[in-house]
């Protein structure tokens, strides 16, 4: 994806057992968190106006 | 590699007369300059048919997929890394194949050359180490290794990995070659320009679908793309669907491309879509040692768990 | 200019469920725009295409006939996009109906003739429209003798068994209705295929009977050579067809079954008129 | 019928005046290969292409089209109802289109403007573009225009036909919407019609003898569909193919269409998009059924559909007009010409075994 020009950071992995469900909290909170400092990624959301 | 063809004809009408196979795959001539057709031969007539030079691009275990029959075919080393693959997905069996190996010097890119042509090539005369085009009033004779496909200038792959019978002795394998400068070069890119790149890369697109049929990779009964319930893509040429559709259709290839070209060769409006595959490819190198289609005992890296696998990206 | 691709816009009235496996439910619709009503003017035997805004549209046989009046009505298999989200929509949702579409049965060459329909399945769809059409009051007297041979899976998945009731009860109707197998023990009428029964029920071939098949490709299959040794003429065996479509009016390109495309130049062909043709259905 | 001489020092300023009425469109290049795009800003149609890679049917029918918005917001009184998507619909022309480009507008609006229905999108679009032609003075190796119905000066569908004579383009006006045009660029300097004839009948003929490759098409009507339908040689044509839709987007002629519903939140849109009969998705039934469920039956229906089918529907020859497209972009090289020549061929050989 970042070699495509997504930017780094915006994909993430995490390994949460359905057990963990704490981390899987902290994880969420933190990824979100993350994104939003990025800001929207406008490069695929679709322009429908353009479709002509 | 000219030469080959009178000994592809004289092992085709021998498996073919001895029952061992009951078609042969191959190429015949072609009727525009630069092309060879995919061609079945069943009979001694079809056979005659069969000739092999520097056209001979087009990916042959694309036509064995889920084929019942015992089948000749003529593989180069790409063609060979994709029958590998194909039988260890299970779309062919070994036993029905008789692997006629093709010792392969290159494909030629008959983009590059009509792009140096200073007008439309009507005969292409091939000697051993070089091309002869020749148009109205002009003709332009080149190294063959100067107007090759980019793939197979990168390729280290020459040779059929697997192969009942040979047309002839093996060639000598290209050495030292730096298969990844393209992929560094983007690498060296903010994302910005990465996105950039891509889009300009991309605009041609009509989304015909060529590079996903031309790929022996791509057999899926209903691809992503054509899925209606969910729609994961839509239809239009909404940019973001087609990136959709190139980025997915590298990913379902990765770990199984085994760079042959195909898909930028049958596409019509000219896309370098290896730029997508060839970074997966290098991935599974640099991460798991892994190059596709060398041993049918080997199944490639996404497609099993080993405990040493690389998890650095888990957070 | 007329935009053939615009729907009228419809509100769903009733929705019926009509078999027991619960894949099959009729919609009753009525216009918006009661002017539409007129626009849609349709014979027996014609299609149009449900348009679900939003998913998209499916050509569907049209069930009502041109005698009913306020009210068109469709039965809908469900099996792709549209028709699964037709059957979780309610009453007083609004959709769109383009058409009429295609041709219908040959009610002129078949005035004063013989009919015998042919059905099995939910293909009986265009077939209850016909059967109503020619019972009317107005138009019962243009036909001779009526038969149906009507066949589904098991009593169950019979369509409109209240109206197949009421018509086995008239003396101007002759009704074959039967089922694949049943354990039911008071089914009273028919068990055994369509074809079977055809051979046993219909009547004599002529020059005075025309009979019209529509059901599913084995069915057709197996019946066509009952008919032959019945001795009905290829002109006289009338077959609706279904393939997939888009736009309904011959353009899209998809249905054609050589130069004819079944949406416009059919559904509905001649046996004599499909023999020359390939045979892409 | 009008003939004007148009000198190329006067052809810049033409386009640049009849841009202030019409949106120009014509042959540019692109990295490798040319295109028919809009001519922004003075850019000039380049004229000496030897035909654009793709046909221009995309600026009658596009792609991608949305005919209809709609909202599925329960609280607008509107809701699920279709409305006529806006559209440009204003005059458009395209500068330096190929006689059989040109032709293949004819044969498609066969398709779309008929007794019964009328696409009001095509026709629209059909009815708003001039079509100015530019004789074809160096004909490609794959053409067979002149035994496909059509040729390198041919007129049907032209609005305008211009030959390059030299120094100067003789413009030949075939029609009233062609006749405005060349009024809006303001060129009027009236050739002397005989000479100009002879000037183009020269120059038509030698670009037809350059013409090098043809099919034959005699045979097709009287043979019996389902013979040729039947006949053995599809399984070898059809082998080779990859079922992409390469020869069908690329043709001028195929008009194949879906129609589509696109939602983004609670607005969205209803459109064609181009199809092609190579797709097995093109035919499939709900049910699963697929009465083209092979390459066979595809590749076939796309030979017959224009080599048979056509020509017994309409009566108005193949509806091919030898462009040569599909013949050099097809991935696997599968040749149009060779098949046409496999069929008219199984018809006469059909004939004679009828004899024996």
């Amino acid at each position: 994806m970042e070699h495509m020009g997504i930017e780094p950071g915006r994909l993430q992995f995490s390994w949460i057992s359905s057990a963990e469900s704490t981390k899987f909290v902290e994880v969420v909170t933190q990824v979100t968190a993350a994104i939003k400092a990025l800001g929207p990624n406008s490069n695929f959301a679709k322009k429908m106006a353009e479709v002509a | 590699m000219l030469s080959y063809t009178e000994k592809i004809r004289e092992i085709a009408g021998r498996l073919l007369q001895s029952g061992a196979v009951e078609m042969v795959i191959g190429f015949r001539a072609g009727t525009v300059p630069m092309m060879n057709e995919p061609h079945f031969a069943k009979t001694p007539a079809d056979v005659q048919k069969l000739v092999w030079d520097s056209h001979c691009g087009i990916n042959l275990a694309n036509y064995l997929t889920d084929r019942k029959e015992k089948i000749g075919v003529l593989a180069k080393g790409c063609d060979s890394r994709n029958i590998v693959t194909h039988i260890i997905e299970n779309k062919i069996k070994r036993e029905q194949l008789v692997i006629i190996g093709v010792p392969c010097k290159g494909m030629v890119d008959k983009r590059k050359i009509a792009m140096k042509a200073e007008t439309e090539i009507t005969e292409v005369i091939e000697a051993e180490t070089t091309i002869t085009a020749k148009g109205h009033g002009f003709s332009k004779t080149f190294e063959k290794k100067d107007v090759l496909q980019h793939n197979c200038s990168l390729c280290i792959h020459r040779n059929p990995v697997i192969h009942d019978e040979m047309v002839a002795p093996p060639v000598v394998e290209q050495q030292g070659v730096d298969r990844y400068a393209d992929v560094r070069s983007i690498a060296a890119m903010t994302p910005e320009q990465r996105w950039k790149y891509f889009e300009d890369l991309l605009a041609p697109c009509i989304r015909c679908y060529a590079c996903r049929n031309a790929c022996p990779l791509c057999y899926c009964p209903t691809c992503f793309v054509d899925e209606s319930r969910p729609q994961w893509v839509g239809k239009s040429l909404d940019p973001s669907d087609v990136r959709t559709f190139h980025f997915l259709r590298a990913y379902h290839c990765a770990g199984r491309c085994t760079d042959c070209g195909a898909c930028e060769r049958a596409c019509p409006v000219g896309i370098n879509m290896r730029t997508f595959t060839k970074k997966l490819e290098q991935d599974c190198l640099d991460l798991f040692g892994w190059e596709v289609g060398l041993d049918p005992e080997v199944r490639p890296p996404l497609d099993v768990y080993r405990p040493q696998d690389p998890n650095d990206f888990i957070k | 200019m007329l935009n053939p691709y615009l729907p009228y816009p419809v509100r769903i009235d009733d929705i019926a469920v009509e078999t027991e496996d619960k894949n099959l439910k009729t919609f009753k619709f009525t216009f918006l725009d009661p002017g539409d009503e007129q626009k849609f003017a349709y014979k027996a035997g014609q299609f149009a295409e449900l348009s679900v805004t939003g998913k998209g549209e499916i050509p569907i046989g049209i069930a009502s006939s041109p005698t009913e009046k306020g009210f068109v009505m469709f039965t809908v298999n469900r099996v792709g996009l549209v028709s699964s989200h037709m059957h979780a929509m309610k009453p007083g949702d609004v959709m769109g109906i383009r058409g009429p579409m295609g041709n219908c049965y040959p009610w002129e060459r078949m005035q004063g003739k013989n009919v015998v329909i042919i059905g099995g399945g939910f293909a009986f769809t265009t077939l209850r429209s016909s059967i109503v059409y020619m019972l009317h009051p107005d138009n019962r007297p243009k036909f001779k003798d009526i038969h149906v041979i009507y066949g589904a899976r098991g009593p169950g998945m019979l369509l409109y068994r209240d109206e197949l009731a009421e018509w086995e009860r008239r003396d101007d109707i002759h009704m074959h209705i039967t089922v694949d197998a049943t354990t039911d023990p008071n089914w009273k009428y028919n068990v055994g295929f369509v074809p079977a029964i055809t051979e046993k029920k219909a009547p004599p071939a002529g020059d005075d009977t025309y009979a019209i098949i529509c059901g599913p490709p084995i069915m057709i299959k197996f019946t066509q050579p009952v008919l032959d040794r019945l001795g009905y003429s290829h002109d006289k065996i009338i077959m609706s067809l279904e393939n997939r479509m888009k736009c309904g009016i011959g353009m899209c390109g998809r249905c054609n079954i050589g130069k004819e495309f079944v949406c416009k130049d059919g559904p509905v062909f001649t046996l004599e008129q499909l023999n020359k043709t390939p045979r892409e259905y | 019928m009008k003939m004007i001489t148009i000198n190329k020092s006067e052809w810049a300023d033409g386009l640049q005046k009849a841009a202030q009425a019409y949106r120009l469109f014509g042959p540019v290049k692109e990295k490798e290969f040319h295109s028919f795009k809009r001519l922004q800003d003075g850019v000039l149609p380049d004229l000496a292409c030897l035909n654009t890679r793709l046909s221009p049917k995309h600026l009658i029918y596009p792609q991608s089209e949305v005919m209809f918005d709609y909202t599925l917001d329960e609280s607008r009184a509107d809701h699920h109802i279709l409305k006529e998507a806006a559209r440009d619909d204003s005059p458009q022309a395209v500068v330096g289109i190929r006689p059989c480009d040109a032709k293949a507008f004819v044969l498609v609006r066969m398709n779309f403007d008929t007794p019964e229905y009328q696409d009001p999108y095509w026709i629209r679009a059909y009815e708003a573009t001039t079509l100015v032609g530019l004789g074809c003075a160096a004909p490609c190796s794959s053409c067979f225009c002149t035994t496909a119905g059509c040729g390198p000066y041919h007129e049907e569908g032209l609005d305008v036909l211009l030959a390059d004579a030299g120094n100067h383009y003789l413009a030949k006006v075939l029609t009233e919407k062609g006749a405005k045009f060349v009024a809006a660029a303001g060129w009027k300097t009236a050739a002397e019609p005989q000479a100009a004839d002879r000037t183009i009948a020269a120059l038509k003929q030698a670009s037809e003898s350059k013409i090098t490759s043809f099919v034959q098409t005699d045979n097709l009507r009287s043979t019996e569909t389902t013979d040729l339908h039947n006949a053995a040689f599809w399984e070898e044509v059809s082998f080779s193919c990859i079922n992409c839709g390469t020869c069908t987007f690329s043709c001028p002629t195929c008009w194949c269409f879906d129609i589509q519903d696109e939602n983004r939140g609670k607005a969205g849109v209803r459109m064609k998009n181009w199809d092609s009969c190579m797709y097995p998705l093109f035919t499939l039934h709900g049910t699963g059924h697929n009465p083209r469920g092979t390459k066979l039956h595809r590749v076939r229906q796309r030979f017959m559909h224009k080599l048979k089918y056509f020509v017994d529907k309409y009566d108005r020859g193949i509806h091919c007009v030898g462009c040569g497209r599909c013949v050099r972009l097809c991935p696997v090289n599968i040749d149009i010409r060779r098949v046409c020549n496999m069929m008219n061929n199984f018809a006469a050989s059909g004939a004679a075994c009828a004899i024996e």
